[in-house]
C-alpha cells in the first residue's frame, strides 16, 4: 500500500495545486471539490474516519453547492475569470513559510501512542465508548462548546449582507423547478433517504465514528436539496421557532456545562449522568448544526417572502 | 393514503435496520426517524395513486441486465481503436407524467446506447450513441414497464 | 487477498488520476463537472477496498460519499440556470443542438 | 473445493471486471469525441464497475448487515448517476455549461 499512499499524496497536491493555482474560477472550484474526496480518501488512510466522515459530507455535499452557485452568481454578474495565473508572492511566501513551520512540527513529533492510551484509560468514564466522541463532548467540551457557537456567529455575520437589508426574508434567492422535472423528482426521493442516514450517523457517534457534526451536515444537504429542487421554501429568520433551533444546540450545551459546576466544574458531566448529557446535547447540536449549515449554504436573503 | 404510510414506513425500517445492522439500542431512535422520514417523504411527494412494489421487483432483473449491457456497450467502444460512435439527438413523445418520466430518462441513461436529457414541450430528450441503431422499440418497451408500475387513483 | 486488494486499489487510483486530466483540459464547464462525478465514483470504489481492508468505518465514509454524490452536479446546474435558481428543465433546450430526429407513434 | 477459496476467486473475479469497467469509464470519459457521449461513457461503466466492486466485496464481508449496506451503497450511486446525467445533459444543451 505504500504505492497507494505516495500516488494519493502526489493526486492530493497536484488537486491543490491546480485549485490555487490553475487559471479559471470554475476549474479552480471542480479540483476543489475532487481535493475533498481524495482528503477523505487520505484521512481513511490516516486511521481518522470521523475526519473523513466530516470531510466527505462537507467537502463533497455543501462546498461544492456553495462555490458552484458564487462562481455562477460571478459570472451572470459579468465579473468571472478575473483570476490569472500570477502568482501573490507575498501570499506565496506566507503560505509557503506556514507549510514549512508545519512540516518540521510533523518531523519533530515524537514517535509514541500520543493520547491515545490516557483516553482509554478514562474512557469508561466518560459515558461513550466512541473514544473520539469522549474527547469532543466531555475531555475537551470546551473547544466543541466554542465552535458551535463559532458556527452560529458566522451565520449572523452573513445575514447583514441580506439584499435591501431585509434579513428576516427567506434566504437564499427563490429557488424554482420544473415540479415534474429530473430535479424535482430527486429532490422528493433522496431527503427522507438522507434524514435516516444523518439520524444514523448522530446515533453512530456514540459507539463508532460519526456524531452530530457529520449528522448534521447530511441533514442540512438534505434540506439544502429540499429547497434547491423549488419544493420547499427556505425559512426566514422571523420565524421564532428557526431561531430557537439555531441557539438551541449551543444553549443546551452551555446550559449542561453551567449544570455540571454542582457536579465540580463548567463543563463537568458526572459519569452517572454523562450518557444521557452527552446524547442530548448530540441531538439538538445536530439540528442546530443542521439548520446552521442550511441556511449559510442557501445565503443571506434576497427579498423573496418569507415561509 | 393509509397504505402508502405504511409501505414508506416499511421501506423506510428497511433502509434504517440496512444502516445499522438491526442493532437492539437503535431501534428506539430509528422509530423516531423513520417517523420523521415518512413525514417528510409525504411533504415532498404527496401519494397520488398506488405504486405496484412487486411489480417493481419483478422489473429489476430487467433492469440489471440493462445496466450490464449498456456497460459492457460503452466498455467495447472505449477499447476498441476506433468507437465507432455516430451520436446524435431523437425526441420522443411521452405521456408519462411526473416522477415516472424522471424514472424513464433514468433508466434509459443506464441503458445502452441512450442518454436522457429530461423534457420539453412533453416530449423526452435522448442523445443515442449511435444514431443507426435501433433504439425506437427499447425506448417504447421501457416506457411501458414504468407506466405499468404506478396506477392512479 | 491484501495484495489483490492493494493492486485493485492501485488501479482505481489509477482511474481516477487519468479523470483528472479531463478536469484540467474540460473543455466545457460540463465535462470538468461530469469528471468530478467519476472522481466521487472511483472515491466510493476506494472507500469500499479500505473497508475490506480492514478499514470498518469506511463503509459509513462510502455511504455518505455516496449518498451527497449528486450534490455538487445539482449545485452546478442551479448555477448554469438563466436566474442561479432555476432548473435547466424548465428552459428550452438549444434548438441546434437537438436537430435530430423525431420519432411519433 | 472448499467455500472459502470460491469465495476468494468469486471475489477476484468480481472486483477485477468492476476495475475493468472503472478504467473503461475513465477511457471513455478520455477518448469519445463530444461532451454527451462522455456522458454515456462515464454513467453506465463507472456504476456497473461500483457495483461489481461491491458485489465482489460482499463475499468478503462478515455479516449481513454489511451487504445491505454494501447493496444500499450501490443503489444510491445508481440514483445519482440516472440523476447527474439527465441534468449535466440537459445544462450543457442550454446556454450556459457547455
Amino acid at each position: 500500500m505504500a504505492v497507494f499512499d505516495l500516488a494519493l499524496c502526489t493526486l492530493i497536491l497536484l488537486a491543490a495545486l491546480a485549485a490555487v493555482a490553475g487559471p479559471g474560477l470554475f476549474r479552480a472550484v471542480v479540483f476543489f471539490v475532487v481535493y475533498g474526496v481524495l482528503i477523505a480518501l487520505a484521512w481513511v488512510r490516516l486511521g481518522a474516519p470521523d475526519v473523513a466522515l466530516a470531510e466527505a459530507a462537507i467537502g463533497a455535499g455543501l462546498t461544492g453547492v456553495l462555490l458552484l452557485g458564487a462562481v455562477g452568481r460571478l459570472s451572470r454578474a459579468g465579473a468571472d475569470e478575473p483570476l490569472t495565473s500570477r502568482i501573490d508572492w507575498p501570499v506565496a511566501l506566507a503560505a509557503g513559510l506556514v507549510g514549512a513551520m508545519l512540516v518540521w512540527a510533523v518531523l519533530s513529533l515524537a514517535p509514541g501512542p500520543g493520547l491515545a492510551p490516557a483516553v482509554a484509560e478514562i474512557l469508561p468514564q466518560t459515558g461513550v465508548e466512541n473514544p473520539v466522541t469522549a474527547v469532543l463532548l466531555n475531555l475537551r467540551a470546551w473547544d466543541t462548546l466554542l465552535e458551535s457557537v463559532v458556527l452560529l456567529a458566522a451565520l449572523i455575520g452573513l445575514w447583514p449582507l441580506a439584499r435591501g437589508g431585509a434579513w428576516q426574508a427567506a434566504a437564499g434567492p427563490v429557488h424554482h423547478a420544473l415540479p415534474d422535472g429530473v430535479l424535482a423528482g430527486f429532490g422528493r426521493l433522496l431527503p427522507p433517504v438522507a434524514l435516516l442516514v444523518g439520524v444514523y450517523l448522530v446515533w453512530a457517534g456514540a459507539y463508532q465514528p460519526g456524531g452530530a457534526f457529520q449528522g448534521g451536515t447530511v441533514l442540512a444537504a438534505a434540506g439544502v436539496l429540499c429547497v434547491m429542487a423549488g419544493l420547499v421554501r427556505a425559512p426566514g429568520m422571523a420565524a421564532p421557532l428557526w431561531r430557537l433551533a439555531l441557539v438551541a444546540g449551543p444553549g443546551l450545551f452551555l446550559a449542561l456545562g453551567v449544570a455540571g459546576m454542582a457536579f465540580g466544574g463548567f463543563l463537568l458531566f458526572p459519569t452517572a449522568l454523562a450518557k444521557g448529557m452527552i446524547l442530548a446535547i448530540e441531538m439538538v447540536l445536530t439540528l442546530s448544526i443542521a439548520v446552521t449549515l442550511a441556511l449559510m449554504v442557501l445565503g443571506p436573503p434576497e427579498g423573496g417572502g418569507a415561509q | 393514503m393509509l397504505p402508502a404510510i405504511l409501505k414508506r414506513a416499511g421501506l423506510f425500517s428497511a433502509i434504517w435496520i440496512m444502516l445499522t445492522g438491526a442493532a437492539p439500542d437503535a431501534l428506539a431512535f430509528g422509530a423516531a426517524a423513520v417517523a420523521a422520514a415518512v413525514w417528510l417523504s409525504l411533504r415532498l411527494l404527496p401519494p397520488v395513486g398506488t405504486v405496484r412494489l412487486l411489480r417493481m421487483l419483478a422489473l429489476v432483473p430487467g433492469f440489471l441486465w440493462g445496466s450490464l449491457s449498456g456497460g459492457l456497450d460503452v466498455a467495447r467502444r472505449a477499447f476498441r481503436p476506433r468507437p465507432g460512435l455516430r451520436p446524435g439527438w431523437v425526441t420522443f413523445p411521452t405521456r408519462l407524467g411526473g416522477g415516472a418520466r424522471a424514472a424513464l430518462g433514468g433508466e434509459l441513461s443506464l441503458m445502452p446506447g441512450t442518454l436522457a436529457a429530461g423534457c420539453s414541450d412533453g416530449r423526452l430528450i435522448v442523445h443515442v450513441l449511435d444514431t443507426g441503431a435501433g433504439f425506437d422499440q427499447a425506448i417504447a418497451q421501457e416506457e411501458r414497464r414504468i407506466a405499468s408500475l404506478s396506477h392512479r387513483a | 487477498m491484501s495484495t489483490w486488494l492493494a493492486v485493485l486499489a492501485v488501479g482505481l487510483l489509477g482511474s481516477l488520476a487519468a479523470a483528472l486530466w479531463r478536469v484540467w483540459h474540460g473543455p466545457g464547464q460540463a465535462d470538468r463537472m461530469m469528471a468530478a462525478q467519476l472522481v466521487g465514483t472511483a472515491g466510493v470504489g476506494l472507500l469500499l477496498i479500505l473497508w475490506a481492508m480492514g478499514e470498518r468505518a469506511a463503509l459509513d465514509v462510502a455511504l455518505v460519499l455516496a449518498l451527497l454524490a449528486a450534490l455538487a452536479a445539482v449545485g452546478f446546474v442551479k448555477a448554469s440556470s438563466v436566474d442561479g435558481a432555476g432548473d435547466p428543465e424548465e428552459e428550452a433546450p438549444d434548438p441546434s443542438m437537438i436537430k435530430g430526429r423525431r420519432h411519433d407513434p | 473445493m472448499t467455500l472459502d477459496l470460491l469465495r476468494l476467486l468469486l471475489t477476484i473475479a468480481l472486483t477485477g471486471a468492476g476495475l475493468v469497467f472503472y478504467v473503461a469509464g475513465t477511457l471513455g470519459l478520455l477518448r469519445f469525441p463530444d461532451t454527451f457521449s462522455r456522458l454515456h461513457a462515464l454513467t453506465k461503466a463507472d456504476n456497473l464497475g461500483l457495483g461489481l466492486l461491491a458485489l465482489g466485496l460482499a463475499f468478503q464481508a462478515p455479516g449481513w448487515a454489511e451487504v445491505a449496506k454494501l447493496a444500499l451503497i450501490w443503489l444510491l450511486a445508481l440514483l445519482a448517476a440516472g440523476t447527474v446525467a439527465q441534468l449535466v445533459a440537459r445544462a450543457a444543451l442550454g446556454r450556459g455549461a457547455r
